[in-house]
């Protein structure tokens, strides 16, 4: 057991992989000598050598492309895309190819990649180093999608992504890299080492891919949230007073659906939170399967509080990001209606 | 210099359309044999008037001439003949099947049989192929089983694919032919990360894999090309440049300014323009290559110099963009015809021998058709329909099985 | 007054913005020359000359990143991608520079673009010409998402989306191109000339983006689809016998969420249908406006129709379309609830 | 020549490592004036060897020598030094704003300032630049306001930009200075596509567009290149070769086996490699390639050979990837001192007179600064953050005026 932020943790687990699996590779921009731009990778090429850590061109449907070549060789790729923001050149690969290759060689071909990449704002990174995309991977089918909110989480879920013979996009919230961010920017942030979700196995294991987490019970409604969210919903509840049952989804497809219901039709009520933009963000499809399995339970409308249908404006980032205030406003109205 | 003029968009345009006829006179055709070999660890530098020459062993005459004559033994020659024919053959036999309902679509390789064909015989067995849906031949040079290409074409009960996929989009493990994508060029990227993976494994199995001209434009052509170049990947890289892309010629990918072979060197590595109706000149820069990627000293990038002859695909009528005959004009003639050509003329071939092969072939691919269509022709379905809810993952997911559920099977 | 097909209603409208504005230009892949693989550029080179309707390298990330500079030089470029599937290479300059370019520059720079791609499947296209895809443009904000269902509202809107000067996405479900489809694979096509939708104003007209239209008014339970899907949803309510509100979205983004309110409001029933597959679906969306906004006069739980989250299946093509058989159970149900 | 040995990865490597000293001795720079320069209707098959050489003016005395010399006049040689000296005393001023926490980022252009400057200073004004994000010079040629740039550096009340966007993504339609996007690479084929623009409407002007060598990597450096060449698009595009991508050096965007203006080679243009350090040179190649492009001859790929002397941003520290002193040791030296070399040589600067203007560009940038800073600094908002719904459309939609509404502003 050792302290680790999640920057430490994610470098474990592929630490681990690489060890225990002659066939984990890792690449992407600055990854191999330089350890990465957040460093996730440092160490891990003087350790594993570089012809199984190394840097590549800057083309992430290269990247992609290439790791699906891997892939099908038998290796288990784990590439970092070093902005979510920048992952759309590799778009097709990852929609067209990865995630339909084991349907289309009628099970002969697949690709067990892994792709890394830091999500989400809170860093004034501007529009182009603070999006959240992780809406669009969930409508692909053949795609699975991992957001983890803590470094226990994000160690063994990353094992089991790397171990996973689908493809799975693993979105790491960068807010939240050095310690839980609540959303009070002006406050000191406190570091991982302070939290008990900081406290790490050195070792291998795994956190199964599509279970989410309950990380506060309660009763009176249940919050569905996600990385960087995860922490902002219990200060917003914490602020509105109210026992909310706080979801931590982790894993969006597969979706942990009955956690879900279980829970909604408990409380009969549910607040959706992200930090994407809202319209056909995963707050959508949340939303849409909670009235479709708990109708009958709920007893007012399922209200979803998300970034605005804009780019994330640098000098407004606090106004762009949703905060525990905006989370306990729509607690008490979700509690009113 | 200041301006004199107002700028214009160039447009390019090819060298005729229906009811004219091809002036083929600008098309510089080197002569057969005039190309040195070089040996493979010739560094790319030097080889640069490669990718503006052409490498052709075949004279007119059908003699094979020059360094680059891979004496092939007769064995070879006549089985190159063979797989060529038998693509030929059942390409015509499936657009048939195609005409006749019992398909819904189907794609020739009708005169660019000696790619595919030469190609696969050059390359080693254990040799990993990532093919765009042009190259048949490759899967038939392997010896695959055509009722199981047929199965798969008419979507039956065999179709290993389980009715998925659209006609001709093979797949085979067993034969090293890697599942086609109906996304053009994806595959070249995918062969070179492939490539890597053996080099990393310190294994000795290289890949290869297949764009048409058209598909140079796209993304993936210039991803597979600098993951090539920058870690040296073990792999072969060709563009079957046979002039047209749907109705466009090849001009819309840069085919007028320059040759394909050209853009290896931009990345420095050896680009080998080659004949691509010459079966021997096919074989020989192909065995070169792959020789120089199986001796670590990296990627070439292959440019086959071909006609289209067939239709783009059974959706298709090229008459309403390009002249009827050109084909017949094309100033690299027919592969099948050449090799037999040359095959007579060494004295391992006559038209007795032609005549029996041709029946033998056409008889394998109608008793191919036989037993396939045995197994039901599009309609008759693969699987049930349960198994549209399989291979999307490993497992099928709880949301998939409640699919299923609501679909009733 | 004339009858088209949709082709020649798509057709139409590029001509008259050909005739009425020297700035709009056309191009794609085969569509100069040759008139597009599904012609509905035929004839438009001959007429305008080969500076203004041309072929295209087959790139679809060049074609719109050459039509965005040319958008920002003054022009308005209207591009064809020969299929849906196929918009994937493109993605990045669509989502990154398109959608971003005006808000970006702070309102100096926009690309006035409209994509026109074929979507939809109904034609044993197989998995990759088949594909409907709208939704994950939907998430995209700066762009706005149109696909018309007949020849009528195609002109109009492709006309309006033409002189937009935000970046437009024109699908154009293909299986409706010569006829209205209703989802009866095995019986005859009617052509567009047999139905009061193909008749057609020769000249220049617009329908305003943004507008749905009540294409069946009804009181018991409002139906939510657009392309293909509003005459399958037609066909589906005449089985189910029900008195089915059916609306035609037309345009996804922006949204006509006051018609759809009002409808709901009054039917308390509604049931979404479309093509695309179900999870992230742009039938999560909708579900979730209305619940949003219509919570308290539901009577029973929104159903979705959808496509399943598998790749369209060349042979099992007619298990996966979402035929009027589905739609009736579905509106069954809902009135059962 | 069967297998010899296993497959093995080539991952490239950088001739030095920190604390290595980097040995230079294997980078051929070829000696000034050695190359002729060519008519521009010089079709670009008989200028290969461009690619691989370097246009360099200024020889080691500082002396012009050569066909390449622009032959430019004192004030341009005086205009072109102010601009530089500008360019580097500005980024020092950012970069320490930036380490005074008055901003939040800052990219330094340091070591490349000829590029930028002498490139615009080659264009028309009515040209249409698509930058990257280190041609600031582009800018400052340009004699865009300084205030206005460090407005958008600041993000303050005067930011025209709304505070939209990361600090040093300059856009500016009075300039002809296109919106900075933070992706790599994109601007490159909108460049041409804006070039095709003005030829459809038979217009005069021009676009150029700038990548980093990393960058040529991406999609639609390729995308650029192809479309440029298809259409014979005039425009000039140009790849700034400062040898490191962050961490990464020029060997993995395919460096380590070809120039970069090789390119240019595969898609039949010509490609000009170009000592980027070369004032003079710079200033020549581009204006070559401008004429070129405004006389309907079609575009040009200019490779700028220099050296990243600055940390890539504010965020980067290369002290952990790269020697320090390697810029120090870099053979194509600083192309502000060697314009100020040759300037004296040929009699129309002195020590004296470069201490004035360095002086009085500090006062402008200090001027220019106490302005700027008189609007704010970050966390001083541009505008009420209603402005943020604002320009996503054209008109603010119904759900952007709700959730507008929602945040209560
Ligand atoms: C990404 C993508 N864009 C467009 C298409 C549609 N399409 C199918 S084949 C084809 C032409 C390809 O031409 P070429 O690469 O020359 O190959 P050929 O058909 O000549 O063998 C096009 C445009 C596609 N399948 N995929
Ligand atoms: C599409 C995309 N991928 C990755 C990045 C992250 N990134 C920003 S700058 C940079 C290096 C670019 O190097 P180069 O092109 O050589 O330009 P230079 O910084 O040297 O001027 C990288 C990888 C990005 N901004 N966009
Ligand atoms: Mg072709
Ligand atoms: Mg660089």
């Amino acid at each position: 057991m050792a302290t680790m932020n999640m920057i430490q943790a994610i470098n474990s687990a592929m630490d681990v992989m690489l060890e225990r699996d002659r066939g984990t590779v890792v690449f992407g921009e600055d990854v191999g000598y330089f350890g990465g731009v957040f460093r996730c990778t440092a160490g891990l090429q003087k350790k594993y050598g570089k012809e199984r850590v190394f840097d590549a061109p800057i083309a992430e449907g290269g990247i992609l492309a290439t790791a699906i070549g891997m892939g099908v060789y038998g290796l288990r790729p784990v590439v970092e895309i070093q902005f979510a923001d920048y992952i759309y050149p590799a778009f097709d690969q990852l929609v067209s190819e990865a995630a339909r290759l084991r349907y289309r060689s009628g099970g002969e071909f697949w690709a067990p990649i892994t792709v890394r990449s830091p999500c989400g704002g809170g860093i004034f990174g501007g529009q182009t180093h603070s999006q959240s995309p992780e809406a669009v991977f969930t409508h692909v089918c053949g795609l699975k999608t991992v957001i983890p909110s803590n470094p226990v989480d994000a160690k063994g879920l990353l094992i089991a992504a790397i171990e996973d013979d689908d493809p799975v996009v693993f979105f790491e919230p960068k807010r939240i890299y050095n310690g839980p961010f609540e959303g009070y920017h002006d406050r000191p942030l406190v570091p991982w080492s302070k939290h008990p979700l900081g406290e790490v196995p050195d070792g291998y294991y795994r956190i199964e891919l599509g279970k989410a987490a309950i990380v506060r019970e309660g009763a009176a409604v249940t919050v569905l949230a996600y990385g960087t969210m995860v922490h902002v919903a219990q200060a917003g509840a914490a602020e509105a007073g109210v026992d909310a049952e706080i979801i931590d989804l982790r894993t969006l497809v597969p979706l942990d659906i009955d956690c879900i219901v279980a829970s909604v039709k408990k409380t009969g009520r549910c607040v959706i939170v992200h930090e994407a933009t809202k319209t056909s963000g995963f707050g959508a499809e949340l939303m849409a399967q909670v009235q479709e399995l708990c109708f009958a339970h709920l007893e007012a409308p399922i209200v979803r509080v998300t970034g605005w249908d804009t780019p994330y404006p640098h000098a407004f980032e606090w106004e762009y990001f949703p905060g525990p205030d905006r989370v306990k406003r729509a607690l008490l109205k979700v509690m009113e209606g | 210099m200041s301006q004199t003029s107002a700028l214009r968009l160039h447009v390019p345009e090819p060298k005729a359309r229906p009811g004219e006829a091809t002036d083929f006179s600008g098309l510089v055709i080197p002569a057969a044999g005039v190309l040195k070999r070089p040996p493979i660890d010739e560094p790319d530098h030097s080889m640069r008037d490669y990718a503006f020459g052409m490498i052709r062993v075949l004279d007119e005459a059908g003699a094979a001439v020059g360094e680059w004559d891979p004496k092939l033994t007769p064995e070879m020659l006549k089985a190159g003949l063979r797989y060529m024919l038998t693509t030929r053959t059942y390409d015509e036999r499936m657009m048939r099947v195609q005409r006749q309902g019992k398909t819904s679509f189907y794609m020739k390789c009708t005169g660019e049989e000696a790619v595919a064909v030469a190609q696969a015989m050059a390359l080693d067995r254990g040799d990993m192929l990532f093919p765009s849906y042009r190259q048949q031949g490759l899967l038939i040079a392997r010896e695959h089983s055509l009722v199981d290409m047929m199965c798969q074409v008419y979507n039956n009960t065999k179709d290993r694919l389980k009715g998925r996929q659209l006609p001709v989009m093979y797949s085979s493990k067993d034969s090293g032919f890697f599942s086609i994508s109906g996304n053009l060029g994806t595959q070249f990227p995918q062969a070179v990360g492939w490539a890597m993976a053996s080099a990393i494994k310190g294994d000795t199995r290289i890949a290869a894999s297949w764009v048409g001209d058209g598909t140079t434009a796209e993304a993936d052509f210039h991803y597979a090309l600098t993951f090539a170049t920058v870690y040296q990947a073990p792999v072969v890289l060709n563009v079957v440049n046979n002039q047209w892309a749907i109705s466009t010629f090849q001009g819309f990918a840069g085919g007028e300014q320059t040759t394909f072979a050209a853009r290896a060197i931009g990345y420095g590595l050896p680009g080998l323009r080659v004949d691509g109706n010459d079966f021997l000149a096919v074989y020989a820069a192909t065995k070169w290559a792959a020789d120089r990627a199986r001796n670590n000293l990296g990627p070439t990038l292959i440019e086959l110099y071909t006609y289209r002859a067939a239709p783009h695909s059974t959706s298709d009528d090229p008459s309403a963009y390009r002249p009827d005959d050109e084909f017949k004009r094309w100033p690299l003639g027919d592969p099948i015809e050449r090799l037999k050509q040359h095959m007579e003329r060494i004295g391992i071939w006559s038209e007795a021998e032609h005549t029996a092969l041709l029946a033998q072939v056409d008889d394998d691919v109608r008793a191919a058709q036989k037993e396939a269509e045995g197994y039901g022709t599009l309609g008759v379905k693969p699987a049930s329909a349960a198994s549209m809810f399989e291979d999307v993952y490993k497992d099928v997911p709880q949301h998939l099985i409640r699919q299923r559920q609501e679909l009733g099977v």
